[in-house]
């Protein structure tokens, strides 16, 4: 497998804040990798860095050989690497099809086979697909931002915490459209705080303390390693 | 040798900083020219400006300054709000001041240093009623004003002038001045078909209410007060300035004064402009006199200077002869109307006998 | 706190001997200066504590010099009791004109107050009942006599707007540290979560009006001694717009900051009478440049400075 | 009986959020509010907090009723929450935003506050000296004086649990306080509710993590489209085939 | 009745002045949430901009007609681009600073304007010519038009619609939209954010350009502050339509123009400001995000 992404020595900061120092790591294609850690860990950031919504200080970010890290956002979306952030950031007055149209505002055409790929994903967004995007539960939602963020039919896919606040039978939906995504070809970087489920079907994890990289490896190596589990994922 | 300083209090920056500037620039002239004569007694004049933005904060604080300064007179300021609020502190200082501002309450509190160099209002709204009603006898007669101290103390000293000749005002009104808009009064004003509108505002608007009387086809004639004689009027108004009478005193241009065509063409030579409005002739005005009495009493004393000006007679003016009366108003400016015509032409209609 | 206490020391002994250094002229920014300080540090109350968009305080700093100076000519009731009926009258009229726009939110707000400072003005040039004197405003206003001192020569006013100065100082810090204060803080940074721990949204916001109110108009009584004469245009919008970029130039809700954008929005124009032409093209300039290189004022607010016994130790 | 909702009804726009809801939280109990997103559950809080005004039916609390109060009042009743989307004073320190929470237990009038009586002297004193004993409980002394919006996420949320703390309440409403918190963080916060209600305080939880609700809740009430759909203890609930269908997911 | 129509006439008329020039603020602010103060001065120098081109046209003996389209092609394009200056000079270092300091710079960026138009043009009143527009009236039934104003009614109206078309129904409508909701979630869908904000100053600042040179020639004054009126009443009007949206300005345009003729034609005149402010704020205690804004709710 060929890397699709590395990272290396990548520090920011936010003013004096420093959230990321010498994170080194890569992502190979047709994976999924999962970020692992505690809160302000550091986490999101990585991802906002990658997609060009926070400047990196430091280092660099290649990605299928070229240097993205000094791009702006826009141009980093027309590469191949759409990121659905954290906190969804759907755009709650447009409408469920304009908010997916937007996904796809790169694309010259709207591609009619993505948006069916799309819609049977996720049937509930073709249902709504008029309603105000605002007005979908949270659930819906969390499908909105994903959904749109492969409108632009990413290489690259950048999840942040796409459980959050999810019932327990959604977010089982949400992973298994994951393992779907990338059983379709997508690689996936993902952000989860429920690590234990996200391990399990991911292909290998990373764990970030404070800013840097602390333990790196294959999911089982992982769920299998006593300090992750005590540290992350609890007893029990 | 030394100098002699000379007090500049005007609005530079601010709605009125075209007048301010024109008192400025009249100011620095003239005395440019009379140190080019030598000076006086001896002594170069020099200039001190002070920016009061035509509020009272400003004059209070432009007084202060320019007594500081050393100036022994200051001439300006235009409008009367920041004449008002700095009169006491000049004749605190004993420094004299002489300025265009036209409310009548200026020399009803008696400062001896306060010399106006125009004409009060009553006086110019006397001269008004007589014309609107014994000469052009309207019968239906509507006032309009800005909400300046000047225009509105106009408009209200013209209604009580009329008032008092048996006038007939049908409707007393305001404009917000600059606000360029304004067929709703004049509509309304159409309803009451008027015989004649008179405008105690200044130019920029009145040039404005004469083109949109027309454009609304309100046939009654429109009567400018002072503030409305100035060339721009004419550019504004267009065709509609033909049968505009306007009321001022005597106009420089036409009248014969050699020295107001001297004094036009050297400020349209040094500064590629008309000077604003008749203003700023007034306050040049005020600056010679003060001129001629340091020449004719040989001193810089304050008292002797404002002993001699309350006496001055018939010194001639750039705006006619100047007199003083003991109050410092200014006596014996003689109104006139005017009537327009062929766009810019001034006819004499009617005078102060 | 200690360090802060200098600094204070050192402002008002620099202010006391001030006036025995400059000329008149200067006597006079200086009191103006303070008085303004003063209507600043009112409008804070408002727009930098409670964080409410009020674009019309002038309205209730002219309420002030207008009651004085009616009171104090027509009915020639001595300025120093013309203090307290302004106080109170302002602050009444903070509650009746906030009361029912207190709901609107930010720019919405703005545009209310903005309009109610534009409904005095044109009150106040339309002679309202034959007391405000029209566009001539009124004149001959007497001045303060306290302890059977005659505050009327220059100096005896600048001292005197010097200490309501301090006085506006005093409270205001005293506003901060305190319940009251806490209140206004959290009702700026989250109305909801404000109300949700027992904060009165509409009791609050109102009393911020009407303290804000009320010590404008303080400030405008002494306006009115200082100058002997109110007219309109010195309460009109420009001059809320002109309170308004103190506050925020300054550094909203910060007692320092606010003296410092008084200083660079009044006292530092002062500097260039002279070059009258240009000085409000440059001032525009650097108005847009202090932003951009103090984007939160010049002298921000510091949160997180708490009584001793709770940082001590640990 | 703290709590009594009694055919609670609420919309928005042709939305029913709330279809005539009753349940009861009895004293120093942990109750449970589960159910698919959108359920209405926040809604739920919302209107007995006061932030929303049920259009039909009423809520009881303590004996009082108090439908429709205002937040602030509702506050001063002793009833204090926590938010689902975190909602501090972003720009104060730790230390203010807990103090939000004796807003109503300070007993001095903002005239007090002007001129410093000494009342007002010794109302500050006491309140700080509270802050510093739920700084304390909640492990944050160590950021006393930091500005909460730059503290990582699990943190703000212990903030806005001390904030509610503070305000000595005798009904704590907590939306979702384990979003966003790691396992780890989640067991610490199952520590700290136990350690709460230990307090003698009442809980009313909402929470996806089903780990969590199943060893905090003593009973459970299960929502779907603004109805109550199921209601029991733990057990009962996890095996009850509507809630598996509507909620849990079938494995 | 004439006399009422004739009032509505008026109405109209300012209104669709204003409603031109709400249209550009209310078209940064629904992106930017910047209330641009300098937008009025824009507008201003626009005008005097407008007039100088107008001079030098006229003195290289251009036929009316080829003046005028002069003038309006120049003007427009120079105020788009000093738009554009003004954005990246004056707000766009402060995109992430608290919002009341953008408008700081807002209102510094208009004093610096204001007085920057009189170091050139001088303080005094420019006029311009009265023959460049052919000016026709009409007389209906006592009721006076003239085709100035029907011209500028017209425009206002078409631009209108234009934008709504444009920023409803067409993709970049859609990013701008985005762009307004959420700017960092527009960046991730490839939206070019910075250029959308461009565009829209330069957009916002070209219709207060064509309001600035309808201003000059239907009411032919120019003077330095003139923008702060013109700015202030747009922006009113803007508000009380529901700020961010475009119906809204136009019909808070012209519902100001005409609350302001008839308040000042049948209630008060000297009073009119007053009540048409007074007017508005029960408007606001009403409707607390102007007419047609949306009440955003906040869920909680
Ligand atoms: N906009 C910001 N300004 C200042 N500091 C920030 C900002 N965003 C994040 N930080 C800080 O940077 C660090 C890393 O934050 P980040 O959001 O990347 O963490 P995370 O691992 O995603 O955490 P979480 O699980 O809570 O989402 C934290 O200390 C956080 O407080
Ligand atoms: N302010 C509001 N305006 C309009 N609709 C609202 C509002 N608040 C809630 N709703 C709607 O009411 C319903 C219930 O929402 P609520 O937030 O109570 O759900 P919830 O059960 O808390 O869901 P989640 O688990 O996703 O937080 C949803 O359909 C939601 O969209
Ligand atoms: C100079 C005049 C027009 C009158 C002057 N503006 C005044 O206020 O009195
Ligand atoms: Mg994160
Ligand atoms: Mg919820």
């Amino acid at each position: 497998m060929e890397t699709i992404l590395q990272i290396t020595d990548l520090e920011v900061s936010y003013g004096s804040v420093v959230a990321l120092k010498d994170i080194t790591f890569n992502v190979k294609s047709g994976e999924i990798v999962v970020l692992v850690g505690a809160n302000g860990a550091g986490k999101t950031t990585t991802l906002r860095a990658i997609s060009g919504l926070v400047k990196p200080k430091k280092g660099e970010i290649i990605f299928e050989g070229k240097r993205i890290d000094h791009l702006h956002p826009h141009k980093i979306v027309r590469l191949g690497i759409s990121h659905a952030p954290e906190g969804r950031r759907i755009f709650g007055t447009l409408t469920v099809y304009e908010n997916l149209m937007l996904g796809a505002y790169t694309q010259k055409q709207i591609d009619k086979n993505t948006l069916e790929w799309i819609y049977n994903l996720f049937p509930r967004l073709k249902e709504r697909s008029k309603q105000l995007a605002g007005t979908l539960s949270g659930g819906e939602q969390q499908m909105l931002a994903v959904g749109r963020a492969l409108m632009s039919k990413p290489k690259l896919l950048l999840l942040d915490e796409p459980s959050l606040g999810l019932s327990p039978a959604l977010t089982k939906i949400i992973f298994d459209t994951v393992k779907q995504i990338r059983n379709s070809g997508v690689t996936i970087l993902m952000v989860e705080q429920n690590a234990k489920a996200a391990l399990k079907f991911a292909n290998r994890g990373y764990v970030l303390e404070v800013g840097k990289i602390v333990l790196s490896g294959t999911s089982e190596e992982l769920l299998s390693s006593q300090k992750v589990v005590e540290a992350y994922l609890g007893r029990k | 040798a030394g100098v002699i300083k000379i007090g500049v209090q005007a609005p530079i920056t601010g709605p009125f900083a075209n007048e301010g500037q024109g008192i400025d620039n009249a100011v620095k002239m003239l005395v440019e020219q009379q140190n080019a004569k030598g000076g006086l007694l001896g002594k170069k004049l020099e200039v001190v400006t002070c920016d009061d933005e035509g509020t009272a904060v400003g004059g209070a604080i432009c007084a202060r300054k320019l007594v500081n300064d050393g100036v022994i007179a200051v001439i300006g300021t235009y409008s009367s709000t920041p004449a008002e609020s700095a009169e006491p502190i000049y004749a605190r200082a004993g420094v004299l001041q002489t300025s265009d501002a036209t409310a009548d309450s200026l020399t009803k509190h008696g400062y001896w240093t306060f010399f106006r160099n125009s004409c009060p209002n009553s006086a110019e709204a006397t001269f008004t009623a007589d014309f609107l009603v014994k000469k052009m006898h309207f019968k239906r007669i509507v006032v309009l004003s800005d909400y300046s101290t000047y225009s509105s103390d106009l408009a209200d000293a013209t209604v009580a002038a009329l008032k008092k000749i048996g006038g007939n005002v049908i409707y007393k009104g305001k404009i917000q001045a600059g606000s360029q808009n304004f067929t709703p009064i004049l509509t309304k004003i159409k309803a009451m078909n008027p015989d004649v509108i008179y405008f105690s505002g200044y130019y920029t608007d009145g040039g404005l209410i004469r083109a949109q009387q027309v454009a609304l086809g309100i046939k009654a004639a429109f009567v400018g007060g002072d503030s409305n004689d100035n060339p721009e009027f004419f550019k504004l108004a267009g065709k509609s300035a033909n049968g505009v009478y306007m009321i001022n005193v005597p106009r420089p241009d036409i009248l014969p004064y050699p020295l107001a065509k001297e004094f036009l063409r050297d400020y349209q030579a040094k500064y590629h402009m008309m000077p604003p409005s008749i203003w700023t002739l007034f306050n040049a005005d005020g600056l010679r006199a003060i001129m001629y009495a340091i020449e004719k009493t040989k001193t810089t004393d304050t008292k002797k200077l404002a002993a001699f000006l309350h006496n001055l007679k018939n010194f001639p003016g750039i705006t006619g002869p100047i007199t003083f009366t003991k109050d410092g108003e200014r006596a014996g400016s003689r109104f006139m109307a005017y009537e327009i015509y062929n766009n810019n032409q001034y006819k004499v209609v009617y005078k102060e006998d | 706190m200690r360090k802060n206490l200098v600094w204070y020391i050192l402002f008002f002994t620099i202010a006391v001997i001030y006036p025995h250094f400059v000329d008149p002229s200067w006597v006079d920014i200086g009191t103006t200066f303070a008085l303004y300080s003063v209507v600043a540090l009112s409008q804070d109350i408002v727009l930098g504590k409670a964080g409410m968009f009020d674009m019309g305080h002038a309205t209730f700093f002219g309420i002030g010099a207008y009651t004085a100076a009616i009171l104090n000519t027509v009915y020639n009731i001595p300025i120093i009791y013309t203090i307290p009926i302004a106080i109170a009258l302002s602050a009444l009229f903070g509650i009746i004109i906030s009361w029912p726009i207190i709901h609107l939110r930010g720019d919405y707000l703005l545009v209310a107050t903005i309009g109610f400072n534009i409904i005095f003005y044109q009150a106040l040039q339309n002679n309202l009942f034959g007391l405000t004197g029209g566009p001539n405003g009124i004149f001959g206003i007497g001045a303060p006599v306290i302890f059977g001192i005659n505050i009327s020569s220059q100096r005896a006013i600048y001292y005197f707007a010097w200490f309501i100065l301090l006085i506006t100082m005093l409270i205001i810090y005293n506003i901060d540290k305190s319940k009251l204060g806490r209140a206004f803080h959290y009702l700026r940074e989250s109305e909801i979560a404000a109300e949700s721990f027992g904060v009165n949204k509409r009791f609050y916001k109102v009393l911020a009006f009407a303290l804000g109110a009320g010590v404008a108009s303080l400030a405008g009584v002494i306006f009115a001694v200082q100058y002997a004469a109110v007219s309109p245009e010195t309460f009109n919008f420009t001059q809320s717009v002109l309170f308004f970029t103190i506050v925020i130039v300054g550094g909203p809700s910060s007692i320092p900051g606010i003296l410092l954008g008084t200083f660079v929005m009044f006292v530092v124009p002062q500097f260039f009478r002279e070059f009258a032409t240009a000085r409000y093209f440059v001032f525009g300039i650097a108005m847009i440049l202090t932003m951009i290189l103090r984007p939160q004022g010049i002298w921000p607010a510091k949160f997180g400075k708490l009584p001793k016994y709770l940082t001590k130790e640990s | 009986m703290l709590l009594q909702l009694n055919n609670v009804f609420k919309t928005f726009g042709g939305i029913v959020a709330i279809n005539n809801l009753s349940f009861e939280v009895r004293n120093n109990q942990i109750l449970g509010l589960i159910g698919p997103n959108g359920a209405g559950k926040t809604t739920v809080f919302n209107c007995i907090t006061g932030i929303y005004k049920p259009e039909k039916g009423t809520i009881y609390f303590d004996g009082k009723n108090i439908t429709g109060l205002k937040p602030h009042v509702i506050s001063k009743l002793g009833i204090a929450r926590t938010f689902q989307t975190i909602r501090l004073f972003p720009s104060m320190s730790v230390a203010e935003n807990i103090m939000a929470g004796r807003h109503t237990k300070c007993r001095q009038t903002w005239f007090d506050s002007l001129i410093r009586t000494p009342k007002y002297f010794k109302d500050e004193k006491e309140n700080w000296l509270k802050i510093k004993y739920y700084i304390d409980l909640l492990k944050l002394s160590e950021y006393t004086t930091s500005i909460v919006s730059s503290l990582p996420y699990g943190l703000q949320r212990k903030v806005e649990i001390a904030r509610a703390l503070a305000s000595e309440p005798k009904l704590l409403i907590l939306d979702e306080p384990a979003a966003g918190l790691n396992n780890k963080e989640t067991q610490e916060l199952v520590d700290l509710i136990y350690q709460i209600k230990a307090m003698g305080i009442t809980i009313l939880l909402i929470e996806h993590d089903m780990d969590m609700m199943m060893s905090l809740a003593e009973y459970i009430i299960v929502m779907n489209f603004g109805e109550k759909i199921a209601e029991g203890i733990p057990s009962e609930i996890q095996s009850n085939p509507q809630v598996i269908e509507a909620y849990l997911g079938s494995e | 009745m004439e006399i009422f129509l004739q009032q509505i006439v008026n109405g109209l008329a300012i209104g669709s002045i204003y409603a031109l020039v709400a249209i550009g603020y209310t078209m940064v602010y629904g992106v930017m949430k910047l209330i641009n103060f300098a937008h009025g001065d824009l507008v201003a120098l626009a005008a005097y901009v407008g007039l100088t081109v107008l001079m030098q046209a006229f003195g290289m003996h251009l036929s009316n007609l080829w003046a005028v389209i002069l003038m309006f092609t120049v003007t427009a394009m120079f105020i788009s681009l000093f738009g554009i200056i003004l954005e990246r000079l004056a707000y766009r270092p402060l995109r992430k600073a608290p919002r009341l300091s953008a408008v700081v710079s807002a209102l510094g960026a208009s004093l610096a304007i204001e007085n920057g138009i009189m170091l050139i043009w001088g303080p005094n009143i420019k006029v311009f010519p009265s023959n460049v527009f052919p000016s026709t009236r009409w007389h209906i039934s006592g009721v006076v038009i003239n085709s100035t104003q029907i011209a500028i009614l017209l425009l206002s109206i078409i631009l209108m619609i234009a934008l709504y078309i444009f920023i409803n129904r067409t993709k970049i409508g859609t990013a701008i939209r985005a762009s307004a909701i959420d700017q960092d979630a527009a960046k991730l869908m490839g939206i070019n954010v910075n250029g959308i904000i461009i565009a829209i100053f330069a957009l916002g600042s070209f219709l207060g350009s064509i309001g600035g040179l309808f201003i000059g020639i239907y009411y032919r004054e120019l003077y330095f502050q003139m923008g702060w009126i013109y700015g202030l009443n747009a922006f009113i009007a803007a508000i009380i339509g529901g700020i961010g949206n475009i119906p809204g300005a136009m019909l808070g345009g012209m519902l100001l123009g005409i609350f302001n003729v008839l308040i000042a034609g049948y209630v008060s005149n000297t009073w009119s400001e007053a009540l048409t402010f007074a007017l508005l704020i029960i408007i606001l205690i009403i409707k607390p995000t102007g007419i047609l804004g949306e009440r955003v709710a906040e869920k909680v």
